[in-house]
Parts: C-alpha cells; structure tokens; sequence
C-alpha cells in the first residue's frame, strides 16, 4: 500500500510551478554549496582590481565571473555566500515567528474565551501598523545587526501565522473527527497533537514558504537603509546598497546580487502559489494575498 | 427506580444563545433539547424518530456526553452523571455518528483511529491493537484494513469502522445517530443487520435516531417521536403505528407506506398565524402546523400525559382521557 | 470584441511607451532658462538649524556662512586669517585679552547697524543658548564694550589661536530684536534667507545693500540631493550649478567631463583609526605599532578613495601650520612582516590569544568609510587580528565614544579652529576630550606651553618636536587627509575653495 | 438590513479606534524600551542638562509609565507628536511636509498599475488555459516576485543612465513652484508652467514604475482569477443564453464583480505604499515619508520614527476601514 504522505509529496511535485520553484532554488543552492566549498576567492578577499567587468580574468585561475565589486572582491563569491546568508536568515525568521505564531493560534483557538481575545487583539494591534515601518522601528531600537533585524521581522510576522493557524484550528476543531476523537475520551492536548496539527501543517508550510519570500524582501530591505548586515558580511541588501554608489560606472556589483534575489523570491513565490492551488482550488488566491470568498 | 432502567433522563434542556452579528449580545435562545424525560431499560432499543431540527441529534450528543446540558438530570444504571462521568463508566456510553465520511481523520491509519479510545482508557497499544483487531472481525472486516486510510474504504465499511471503534470500550449504552442515512440502501441494510446482531450479541442498550420510520419500526422497541425540543409521543413500537395519537405522529405515519390504507390521515392544515405569536407565547409547539388546533394551545403547553399503559403523548386533546 | 488581445496589448505598450517617451522628448526640448541670474548649489547634506549660536554641523554652516559675518574671515583660497566684521584685532602679551575693532556702516538685512554692543549680545546669547558649539566660548571669561565700534575679549587663559576661533560662525553676530533665528535669520552677510523646505532646498536672495557691494547672482537655491548618486546626475545634466559633497568614486570620471570644472584643495580635517587605551590589547605600544604597519594605507588611498585624499603621517595635516615634512620619513608603512613581527612581539604571535576586536563607526555621512573599514578588518584578519565592524548611527556613535565604550573606531575630525592646537589639545592631551586614554605628560606640557606664546615661530617649534612624540607612541593608526572637491558649471565663475570648507557665493558670476 | 449596515460602521469604527488606542501603546511602548535615558534618547548624546530637563518636564519623564503614558495619549490628541531636535522642527510639521510626496507618488503608481494589471487580468481570463494566459500569469508572478531593491536599480539605470532622464527628486529645482496643494503635478499646471509640469511627470515615472510593476503583477492574477470565477457562475451563463452582448455582458457583470479584489488589494496596498516604499524613496530620492524614515532612522531621530509609524499606522487603520465599508457597499452579498 502506498503511504498517503509520499502520494501528497507526488501529487504536489506534479505542480509545474512547484517544479520549476523546486529546480530554481535547488539551482542557486547547488551553486551556492559549490561556491562557499570551491571558490578560490574568500568573500572578503580584497583585491586592486576593482569593478572588472563580469568575466574578466583574475589572479587565480578563476575568472571573476560576475566581475568585482569596489574593493575588488569578487561579486560571484559574494553573491552566492550572500545566498547562503539571507536563506539561513529568512528559515531563522519563519521557524522563530512560525513556532510562536503556531503556539499563539492554537492557544488562542483552544483555550478561547478572554486569552483568545486579548491574544487576537494583540496580534491585530500588530497586523495594524504597517510591516516594513514595525520592523524599521523595532530594528532602530535594538540596534543595527543582522541578529536584531530577524528578530524585528520575526516579531512583524508573527500575527499572519497567529491568525491563520487559529482559523484553521477552529474550523478543524468544529469537524466531525475532532468531536469523535474527543467522544472516545482523548484528551485536549493528545486532540491537537494528533488530529488537529496535522491538518494546521499544510496550509503552514504553504504559508511559510510565502513567508520565507517576504523575510528575504525584509532582511534584504532592513540593510539595505542600515539596520541589517554590516561590512564586509555578504547579504544582498547591503550590497546593492554599497553598490548604489557605483552604478553608473559598475552596473553588475548592483544587479548581479539583485537578480539572484529576485530568482530566490521568485521560487519561493512560485512553490507557495502552487501548493495553495493544491491545497484549496477553490479558494480564489493570489500570491500573498488571501481574499475570502463569500 | 426500576433495576433494569440503564439510562434516564429527567427535563433534560440544552439551550444555545443566539447572539447579535456584531456586538454579541444574547437576543434569544434556541431550545434544541426542550425537556426530556427517557427511561430506557437494558437490552431494549429506543427508537427516537423527528424530522431535521427537532432536536434528535443534539439529544444524543447530550447524552453521548459531547454537549453540556443547560438544565436537568442524567442517570446512567442510577449514577447521576449529568456534570461528570466516574471513571469506571468511561467508555460506557459511546455514540456513533451519521457521516462516516468525515467521522475519520484522514490523515489517521484504521488501526490508529480505532486503538484512540483504548488509548484513552489507559490500555497499552499492543493490547488495544490485539483487541482491535478482534472487533474489526465483528463489524465483518478483515485484518488487512488495520493499515489502510480512510480514502480507501466505502462508506459502509467507514461506518463499520466507526461501530468497531464504538464497541471496543464495551460499551452498555450507545447512541446511533442516523448511522445509515449517508450509505446506499443496500449498504444500509448490512448495517442495519450487523447492528441488530451485535445487540443481540452484547446485550447492548440502543437509543437509535433516525428520521427513518421504516428503519426505526424495525429495529426498536418503543419509538419516541421528537417535535422541536420535546418528545411529543413515546411508545412501544406497535402501539405507535396502530394507534398514533400525536397528530405530529399521525402526519409523519401518513407519509409512511401503511399496511392500512383505511387509516389515511389527510387533515387540513389551518391557515397560518403569524410565527412570532408561536415563538414569544406559551402555546404547543406544534400549534402551528397542526390541524386540530385549538384556543388553549395557543396558550399554554401541554404536559406529557400518559393515555394508556406506557403509551405517552404531548397534547391537549387527550388531557380528558386520563 | 472590445478586450481583443491585440487591442490590449496595443494600449499597455502605448501606455508604457508614452510613459517613457513623452518626458524623454519634452525634457530634452523645453527646459528653459529661468530669466533671473540663479545660482543653484547641490549639496547632500540637509542644514539642521539656521541659528548661529546652535549650528555646530557643515550643512547648516554653509548656508549661515552666507547669511552671516563672523568677526574674522580667511584670505581668499587659504586657512590664513583675515578681516571681516572685525577690521584690526590684537592681544595683550599672553595671548589673554583680546581686542577687535569693527568694521563701521555694516547694516543688518533688518537696518539694525552693528555695533560693540550687538556683539557682546551676540555672544551673550549664544552663551545662554548652549548650543552644541557653546563650549567654544567656554575659553571667553568675560566682554567689554570699550566704545561703539571696539570690543575687548578677557579670556581665563591664555590662547594664542583666539583669532581664529573668532572665524567660527558662532562669532556670527546676530540683531537683537530678532526671534526664531533657526527657522529666520537676520544677518549681516551678503545674502537674505527666502524660504527653507526641509530636506528639500533653502532659497537665498541676494542682500543688494551688503557692506561689500551686492552679490554677483540674484539668488542661490541649495538644494539638497540626499543621495549622492543623484547629486552626480544633477551636476550632469546642468539641473545644478555648484555640487558641494561628490562622493570619491564619482571625482575620477567627473574630473574627465569636459563641461565641468573640478576645484580641489588639501584640506585640513583627518581620518583616522583610534583605539582605547585603557583595554588590552591596546594598552600594549607594540600591538597599536602592529596594527599601524598592517593597514595597507596605498589600497585605501588608491583603491577606496581614488587618489581623493593624501596620506596622513602624524596628528596634523600638511595643509596647516606646524605641519613637520619630516613626518612622512619617520611615519609609519604598510609593511605586514614588521607587523606580524611586532604583533608577535606584543605576546599575540599570528593573533593567538586575541579576542574578536570592535571596530565602530558611522558612515552615514561618509559612506566610503565603510570601505576603509572593510579594507582594514581584511588587512588585520592577514596578521591574525579578527574584528568586526559596527556602523552606528552618529549620535550613538558619539555616544559610546565619549562613554569609552570601544575597542576601535574611526573617525574624522573637522577643527573648530584652524590653529594646530585645535587638533594637539582635543585629541591628544589628558585635558582635551580624552576620547582613546592616550596618556603622555610631555605632550601635555609641550601643549599647554605652545598655546600660551604668541610667536609663531616659537609655537611652529614646539608642534614639530610634539608631532615627533606623538607619532612614535602610536596613539592610533593615522590614516588620510581628504581633499576638498567642488565641481561647477563651466560657466560659473569666481568660485573659491577654502581649505576650511568656508564656502563663500558672494563672489560667485555666472555667464 | 439599514440596521445591519448602521451596525456593521459602528462595530468598524469601534475596531478601528481600539486599533489605534493599540497603536499608541505600541509605539508608546517602544519609545521606553529605549536604552538610556529616554530623554537622551530623544535629544542625542549633545542634550545641554537644561533640554533634557524641559523634555524630562514635557514629557513627564520623572513620573510613572501609567503618568508618561497619559501625558503622551493627551499630547497626542493634541496633534503634538513631539520635536525633532536632531533635524530641527516638530515632527508633525516634518511629517506633513513629506506626505504629500508620498501620497503623490503612490497614487500615481496605482494608477499606473491599474492602466497595466487590469485589462491583462480581463485578457488572460478570457483566454484562460491558452498560451497568453500562460504568458500573462508567468509574468504576473515575476512582477509580483521584484525586490523593489532590484527593479529600483534596474529603472535607475534605464531611464538615468541609457535613456539620461533625471531619476531623482520630485522637480527640477529651478522651476520655483507656488505650492497649492503640494502634489507637484497638481500644482505645476496650477502655476501654468507646463515645463514644470513635464520635467515632474518624467520624475515620478521611474519610481512609480518600480511601485507599480509588483503591484501590477498582482492585480493581473487577481484579475484574472476573480473573473474566471464570475465568467463560470450561472448569471453570466445566463446573460449569455439571454444573448446580451459580449461585451455589456463583460462591463456589467464580470467587472463589477471583479471589482471587489480590486478594492481590497487597493486597501491592503495603498496604505503599505502610503508609507511610501522606504526602499523606492531612497534610491530616487524622492522627499516623501519612506525618505524621511530612511534619514531619521540613519540619524537615530527616535522621536521622527515613532511620529511616522503612528501617523502611517492611523492612516492604514484609517484606509482600511474605509476600504471594508466601501467594500460591504458594493458587494450586496456581504450586507446581510
């Protein structure tokens, strides 16, 4: 008998958007992993031999094949290091403000009552001021580093997780097997546990991949006006920013981290869209957006 | 109290507050279960019979334990457990519900969903899978489907899953709610017969609820008829279809293929009164559909009088008789 | 069929391409000259006040030195000093009391005349206000109106470079009737504030009745370009006709354009990495001499800045007075061998033993400075030091700066006064702002003693041997002098660049 | 049913000034988490002992958080939102001067977006499982996937570099402008300066675009799928058995449906945008809210960012609740 899990996982891959997601971001890793592994240049190698053009020759063997940024360090090296960097930052975002969004849902959803509601408006309160300026403002008072940054934006993400897993809890909670399981005598807890959670994870998961776009967009944005990432960590958003200066003369130090910012958001973007159409055809949705259908 | 009454209820309500759209205020009360007094000894069967929204399920889920009642009592074997069941009677009640389809988590193996309430009891998993598998045997499935998910089965042998899942806390009382109406007519008869047989089996106490007269005449004793809330009439199954006298209990039979075409019962309905009259007065609550109406049932509501030997009806007609 | 494909693809194109094109043709067609002789300068830096007692930052400075009289001014293009409000000055044998003789007829924008007493208030005010520049009146104990146009100075110590402070638009003098000088000043100087849009321009129109004749253009809009990259297009397209703040990278290929004119000079402020003191290991001479040998300061020069700044040898920079060429001979090299060896010698042979070191800084202002500071956290990582760069912002930048909470930084330094004893006194002396814990009783005392006499040539002996001392300490790693850039229109002219970053319109025509 | 409406404002309104209460104590909050003293935080390390002590005595700094927080509420309903004393000037007058700019810029990319996203939206619908549909929906969820940070730079260099048009600021400063109503393409032709007017439009093309591209994007799937579903329910069936037209059949129907995501991108959307793409503003320099939050959270102006996240924030509540109502309007559906 086939397990229903690996059937999913095949149903889902058969989605092309999700394929091609899947191929793109796989792409940029495998060449991410070869890069930090293999490259010949240290992400802070700096060289005289600044603003080469992409493919020009360099002192190793390597070209410098996206060129070299101003202080001659190879823009390749950094780009891809970068990826590694705001990857690992945007999972730190969406597992930190994902477990605490979770864990707000379903105490929220469970436990009802004045906690349901005074956790709701809290989250509401939060979802009311407009993300990118909460996150500014909280990053501005705990300091300028890429640590403070993702907690800023995980503390901005939290409500979307909060809201939805709380939604789905409650019409999951309302559903025939939830009431059977408690009829057999289980308890609250082994309830949400077994029956409950499994049913929050897959519009989670869809929802965390979405996130993990947006986390991108924010970490790169946050150093990008100086409260992320300092000199010389390689991260896309300080980059383009230190790049900005030089556009006119050395265009590729701007774009090059840019562009493998967009293919990474695009994959995300791609992989989420997919699964929710998987998840709820009918539900009308658009990328980030949900809009309810009466 | 009557040694052999397992299961009793005295004006048992479950209210649910209506509440304003926006600012939540209670503007009124819906009374699912409107004072229900059943007494239903061990081994029989008590068929409860009532069109949708009369109430039946929410009875049963208040006496599956599930739903909290507003007011009254609630005996099992002479133990009050209206607030609070005693461990020893865990397991004892157990309902089984209508659709199969959703019954089952579908993310759950069989074996998983039917080992829960064995779980619950405290059982260890290797006991409770051995005694699964047993009962699995009773509902008339082999083994083999212990590993299945749900999306597998048919919908009879979802609901044989569930009546498994049911017995293996050998239960003295349980609750079958409409467990036929989503399966094909003939897979409702399987069921029908396993149900009948297990009974007869286990010695098992039914309070079988359907809209189903035909179904209901065949597998129970006494047939209590439900009218929005209340029981308006309660006999043994014979009296109730050869002398019906609810008038609610006469329209229900007359659309039910009767074994006598004399007795036809093709009354005219009275024109209508206004509904809020109905809902804000004291009157019958069947006042306003029935025939017979009179004056008095506008203003008061009639008590549950018993005419003859066991056979009780909720209407003013028959308040003389006594 | 109204949403026919082609029809709807016709009408986004031609949405798109009128977009784009219809600026595109118009712009090139009609911008047309404004009819009256406007001077517009680009700067990137926002004035944060217009009151003389409160401005203590370039921006603001820009604007009041063109609104305002100081009592001295400099001789055209240089740091030497030179009459302005004040005609003549002179002190008493140490240097402690000071007396200036105003120029007679100046009239405020107002009609207020200047007199003894409106300096005096001036001062006065500026005093209650404490401002953030007010500590540079803290050396003044009292003024003495003498007559109406003679005013007389009694400071509590002798100060040589007093003068000089003189040229400091805090000694701007101000009318007394007038309120809210922040937002509208009234000065003395050749130029009258029309409005100020924050963040977006200040409009000066020309004061046709200034003391040293009208103005050569009839108004001056500075306005401001946040961004320099923008700035450098502006300049460009002609939008501006003076760019003040072209960042380093952008001077190469502007000094190619042939429609443009590059002014430079040396200028007098210093960049350098300081470093605390009063923490290991910086308390160790060896490890502050490793680290001054470890800096490749050719790439900073060459690679980051462009040839835009010269090197800076010792505590001063060669365009003041004192300045010792022999500095250059005995400062310190790149040399990384010396550096690994003097690194091992301190007890942290190939960095072992050595915590990850704190560089802060603020490049909000100074966005190269980022680059530097990567240069060197790369030149240090190759001798074994780890550090890790912190950008601040400025305020709390200063903040751990004066509460010695660091273990390096960088930063400039812009004198208040162009007198040597403005860069020995603050930066380098126990009674000056003590920032990194440098401790040396000679340097001290050599100090004190050059602001007292009022030889020049006496005080120019005495900064020499003081370079010497201090250079060998290795109190920080000293690093460049930037020079001053400004770019103008081919056809403005008259422009001058001073050393000081005084930036002066009055003498400015446009053909 | 005028019951149920009257009821359904008041519960909104009632929800929206709960928010805004919630968004004082939001910002309230962070303004004390500040490290330090709270008056040297809102004064910079130069604070003179007098200034720290008129702001200690403004603000009630000496008193307790439940005093601070009730000086801070009555401060605030007074249209007080404190001093900058890091760029001079109230921040209310600060944050009034650059809101327009905002306000200007992203109107102008919602339209720009609209004109884009919307008949693509209808096109792809109707051509729905077609090559162009595909096209269309790929290069929807590319706009929708642009870092501003990316197509920001990619317009800079395009229209600043290849094509030589200014990319940055609102207005050549030459022009000298009366200020009316302070959009400046208002107020050029206001002035009768069509030169004026002109070199303003060519400046807020660029930075409109990269606002608008994404937003773009998106209306196109929105569009599509919310006109899909309508051309699939019966009374467009329907219409069309009834032989109407095709295209009064479109106009009446579907678009009126396919209104309602519209509006609700448009409330999601513009009040983010009002804030003005902080990313967008600083690169073309553009002198709006984004600009002003850039250089005051560079200049660590705490009293400047707390001032524009509460007014940005009142706008959003504000916008938003607007938005439902407007929407329950339309939508008959949603009244009852």
């Amino acid at each position: 008998m086939v397990s229903s899990r690996l059937k999913v996982l095949e149903e889902v891959l058969r989605i092309k958007r999700v394929r091609y997601g899947i191929f793109i971001l796989l792409s940029l890793a495998i060449l991410s992993i070869f890069v930090i592994l293999f490259s010949p240049f240290e992400y802070d190698r700096i060289s005289p031999r600044v603003h080469l053009p992409p493919l020009a020759g360099s002192d190793t063997s390597w070209p410098h094949i996206l060129g070299t940024d101003n202080l001659g360090r190879d823009v390749f090296t950094r780009t891809f290091y970068a990826f590694a960097l705001d990857l690992g930052c945007a999972l730190a975002v969406v597992i930190l403000s994902g477990s605490i969004g979770l864990a707000i849902g379903i105490a929220s959803s469970y436990l009802g009552g004045v906690i349901d509601a005074v956790l709701m408006r809290i989250m509401d309160i939060v979802i009311s001021i407009p993300g990118f300026m909460l996150a500014i403002a909280i990053a501005a008072v705990l300091g300028s580093s890429i640590f403070n940054a993702i907690i800023a934006i995980a503390i901005v993400t939290i409500p979307v997780y909060a809201r939805l897993v709380r939604s789905v809890v409650l019409s999951v909670k309302e559903s025939l097997f939830v009431l059977a399981a408690k009829e057999a005598g289980l308890s609250d807890l082994y309830i949400v546990v077994k029956h409950v959670l499994p049913h929050v994870i897959p519009t989670f998961i869809t929802q965390a991949s979405m996130e993990l776009s947006n986390a991108i967009i924010y970490i790169a944005a946050l150093s990008f006006v100086g409260l992320g990432a300092q000199e010389p960590v390689p991260e896309w958003g300080l980059m383009i920013s230190s790049a900005r200066r030089y556009v006119r003369e050395a265009w590729w130090t701007a774009v090059f981290p840019g562009l493998v910012m967009f293919l990474t958001v695009l994959s995300f973007n791609l992989i989420g869209d997919g699964l929710r159409d998987y998840l709820d055809p009918k539900k009308r949705t658009v990328i980030g957006v949900q809009v309810e259908t009466s | 109290m009557n040694s052999d009454v397992i299961v009793k209820t005295v004006n048992l309500k479950k209210y649910y507050e209506i509440r304003s759209k926006y600012l939540k205020r209670v503007i009124g009360y819906v009374k699912a279960v409107n004072g229900v007094d059943l007494e239903i000894k061990r081994g029989e069967t008590l068929g409860l019979v009532g069109e949708s929204g009369s109430g039946k399920t929410t009875l049963g889920l208040v006496l599956a334990k599930l739903v909290k009642p507003t007011d009254g009592k609630y005996f099992l074997k002479g133990i009050d457990i209206t607030y609070s069941l005693p461990k020893n009677l865990r397991g004892k009640i157990r309902i089984v519900f209508q659709d199969p389809y959703s019954a089952l988590n579908p993310r759950l193996k069989i074996v998983d969903t039917l080992i829960e309430p064995l779980l619950a009891q405290g059982v260890d998993k290797e006991n409770a899978k051995e005694k699964v598998a047993k009962y699995l045997k009773l509902v008339g499935l082999s083994e083999e489907y212990l590993e299945s998910y749900p999306h597998m089965l048919s919908g009879g042998q979802r609901q044989r899953i569930m009546i498994a899942r049911a017995l293996v806390t050998e239960p003295e009382f349980v609750i079958l709610d409409e467990p036929t109406s989503m399966l094909d007519v003939s897979t409702q008869a399987q069921i029908i017969e396993l149900l009948k047989k297990i009974k007869n089996e286990k010695n098992l106490t039914y309070l079988f609820i359907t809209h189903n007269l035909a179904v209901a005449r065949y597998l129970s004793d006494t047939i209590a008829i439900m009218f929005s809330g209340q029981i308006v009439e309660i006999a043994d199954k014979k009296t109730i279809f050869s002398n019906p006298l609810h008038p609610y209990t006469k329209t229900l039979l007359s659309a039910y293929p009767s074994p006598d075409p004399s007795s036809t019962w093709s009354p005219e309905i009275p024109e209508d009164i206004d509904n809020n009259t109905l809902i804000y007065n004291q009157g019958c609550s069947y006042a306003g559909r029935c025939p017979l109406r009179k004056d008095l049932c506008l203003k008061t509501s009639p008590e549950l009088i018993e005419v003859e030997n066991n056979h009780k009806v909720r209407c003013h007609i028959y308040k003389d008789r006594t | 069929m109204m949403f026919s494909r082609r029809i709807v693809i016709a009408v986004v194109v031609a949405v798109i391409v009128i977009a784009i094109a219809v600026p595109l043709v118009i712009t090139k067609l009609t911008i047309s000259q404004p009819v009256q002789k406007v001077l517009v300068v680009g700067t990137t830096y926002d004035p944060k006040t217009l009151d003389p007692a409160q401005a203590y930052d370039i921006a603001s400075a820009i604007v009041i030195q063109n609104i305002y009289d100081t009592l001295v001014g400099y001789k055209p293009g240089t740091s030497e000093l030179a009459p302005k409000l004040a005609e003549r000055w002179e002190s008493n044998e140490n240097a402690s009391v000071w007396t200036f003789y105003l120029r007679k007829g100046v009239k405020f924008h107002d009609g207020t005349e200047l007199t003894a007493d409106i300096v005096n208030y001036s001062i006065e005010r500026a005093k209650k206000l404490q401002g953030p520049p007010a500590f540079l009146l803290d050396v003044i104990d009292k003024v003495e109106v003498v007559d109406k146009y003679t005013v007389r100075f009694v400071l509590k110590h002798p100060f040589s470079p007093f003068p000089a402070l003189a040229a400091f638009t805090i000694f701007s003098s101000v009318p007394p009737n007038a309120t809210n000088l922040d937002e509208k000043p009234i000065g003395t100087g050749p130029f009258k504030l029309e409005s100020w849009k924050k963040g977006e321009q200040v409009v000066l129109v020309a004061n046709k009745d200034y003391w040293r004749g009208p103005p050569k253009v009839d108004k001056v809009i500075i306005r401001i370009y946040p961004d320099p990259t923008t700035l450098r297009v502006a300049l460009e397209k002609g939008e501006i006709d003076i760019a003040l703040g072209i960042q380093p990278q952008d001077i190469e290929a502007l000094s190619k354009n042939p429609n443009i004119k590059m002014v430079s000079i040396d200028g007098v402020v210093i960049e350098w990495l300081g470093m605390n003191h009063r923490r290991a290991p910086f308390n160790n001479t060896l490890f502050r001499k490793a680290i001054n040998y470890a800096i490749d300061y050719d790439y900073i020069l060459n690679i980051v800045l462009r040839g835009t700044a010269t090197r800076l040898y010792g505590p001063l920079p060669p365009a003041i007075f004192g300045y010792d060429p022999e500095v250059e001979k005995y400062g310190y090299r790149y040399n990384p061998e010396l550096a690994k060896k003097l690194l091992a010698e301190a007890g942290y042979p190939e960095g072992r033993g050595l915590r990850e070191l704190e560089l802060i800084i603020s490049s909000a202002e100074r966005a190269e400075r980022k680059d530097v500071a990567a240069v060197i956290q790369r030149n240090l990582k190759e001798i074994g030091i780890n550090i890790r760069i912190v950008d601040l912002d400025w305020s709390s930048f200063l903040d751990r700066l004066f509460n010695h909470d660091f273990d390096m930084y960088m930063v400039d330094w812009f004198p208040d006064y162009v007198d040597p004893d403005d860069w020995i006194v603050p930066l380098f002396t126990t009674y000056g702002l003590g920032i990194d814990g440098y401790n040396n009783t000679v340097v001290d005392e050599l100090a004190l003693k050059a602001r007292q006499l009022t030889e020049l040539n006496e005080r120019i002996a005495l900064y020499k041997q003081l370079q010497k001392i201090i250079v060998e300490d290795a109190p920080w790693a000293f690093l460049y002098v930037p020079k001053l850039y400004v770019f103008i229109q081919k056809n403005v002219e008259g422009f001058i660049l001073y050393p000081v970053y005084y930036i002066d319109f009055y003498p400015v025509e446009k053909k | 049913m005028a019951r149920n409406i009257a009821q359904y404002i008041f519960y909104r309104l009632i929800q929206a000034v709960f928010s805004i209460f919630g968004v004082i104590v939001v910002v309230f909050l962070l303004s004390r988490v500040l490290p330090g003293n709270p008056a040297i935080a809102i004064l910079g390390p130069k604070a003179t002992p007098e200034n720290i002590e008129k702001v200690t005595r403004e603000w009630g700094l000496d008193k307790s958080y439940f005093e601070q927080f009730l000086i801070y509420i009555s401060r605030i309903l007074q249209g007080d939102l404190g001093d900058s004393y890091v760029m001079g000037y109230s921040v209310g007058r600060l944050i009034a001067e650059r809101l327009p700019a905002s306000i200007e810029l992203v109107v102008f990319a919602f339209v720009l977006s609209l004109i884009i996203g919307i008949p693509l939206g209808i096109l792809s619908a109707r051509k729905h499982d077609t090559k162009t549909d595909l096209i269309l929906s790929t290069l929807a969820v590319m706009g929708f996937s642009f870092p501003s940070l990316l197509l920001g730079i990619l317009l800079l260099i395009f229209f600043g570099i290849n094509l030589g048009l200014p990319v940055s600021g609102r207005i050549d400063p030459r022009y000298s402008i009366n200020v009316y109503t302070g959009f400046i393409l208002l107020d050029t032709l206001l002035n009768g300066n069509i030169n004026a007017f002109l070199d303003a439009f060519s400046r807020i093309i660029p930075p409109a675009l990269t606002l608008a591209i994404p937003l773009a994007g998106l209306l196109l799937r929105l569009t599509r799928n919310s006109v899909l579903e309508v051309m699939m329910q019966d009374f467009v069936r329907t219409a069309k058995m009834k032989k109407l037209p095709e295209n009064i059949v479109m106009y009446k129907h579907i678009l009126r449906n396919a209104l309602l995501p519209i509006i609700t991108i448009a409330g999601l959307y513009f009040a983010v945008l009002v804030t003005g793409d902080i990313v967008v503003e600083t690169i073309f320099a553009w002198p709006g809210l984004g600009r002003l939050i850039w250089e005051a959270v560079s200049l660590r102006d705490y009293m400047v960012i707390q001032g524009s996240v509460l007014v940005v924030s009142i706008i959003y509540i504000v916008v938003n609740t607007v938005v439902d109502i407007l929407y329950m309007y339309i939508d008959p559906r949603i009244r009852g």
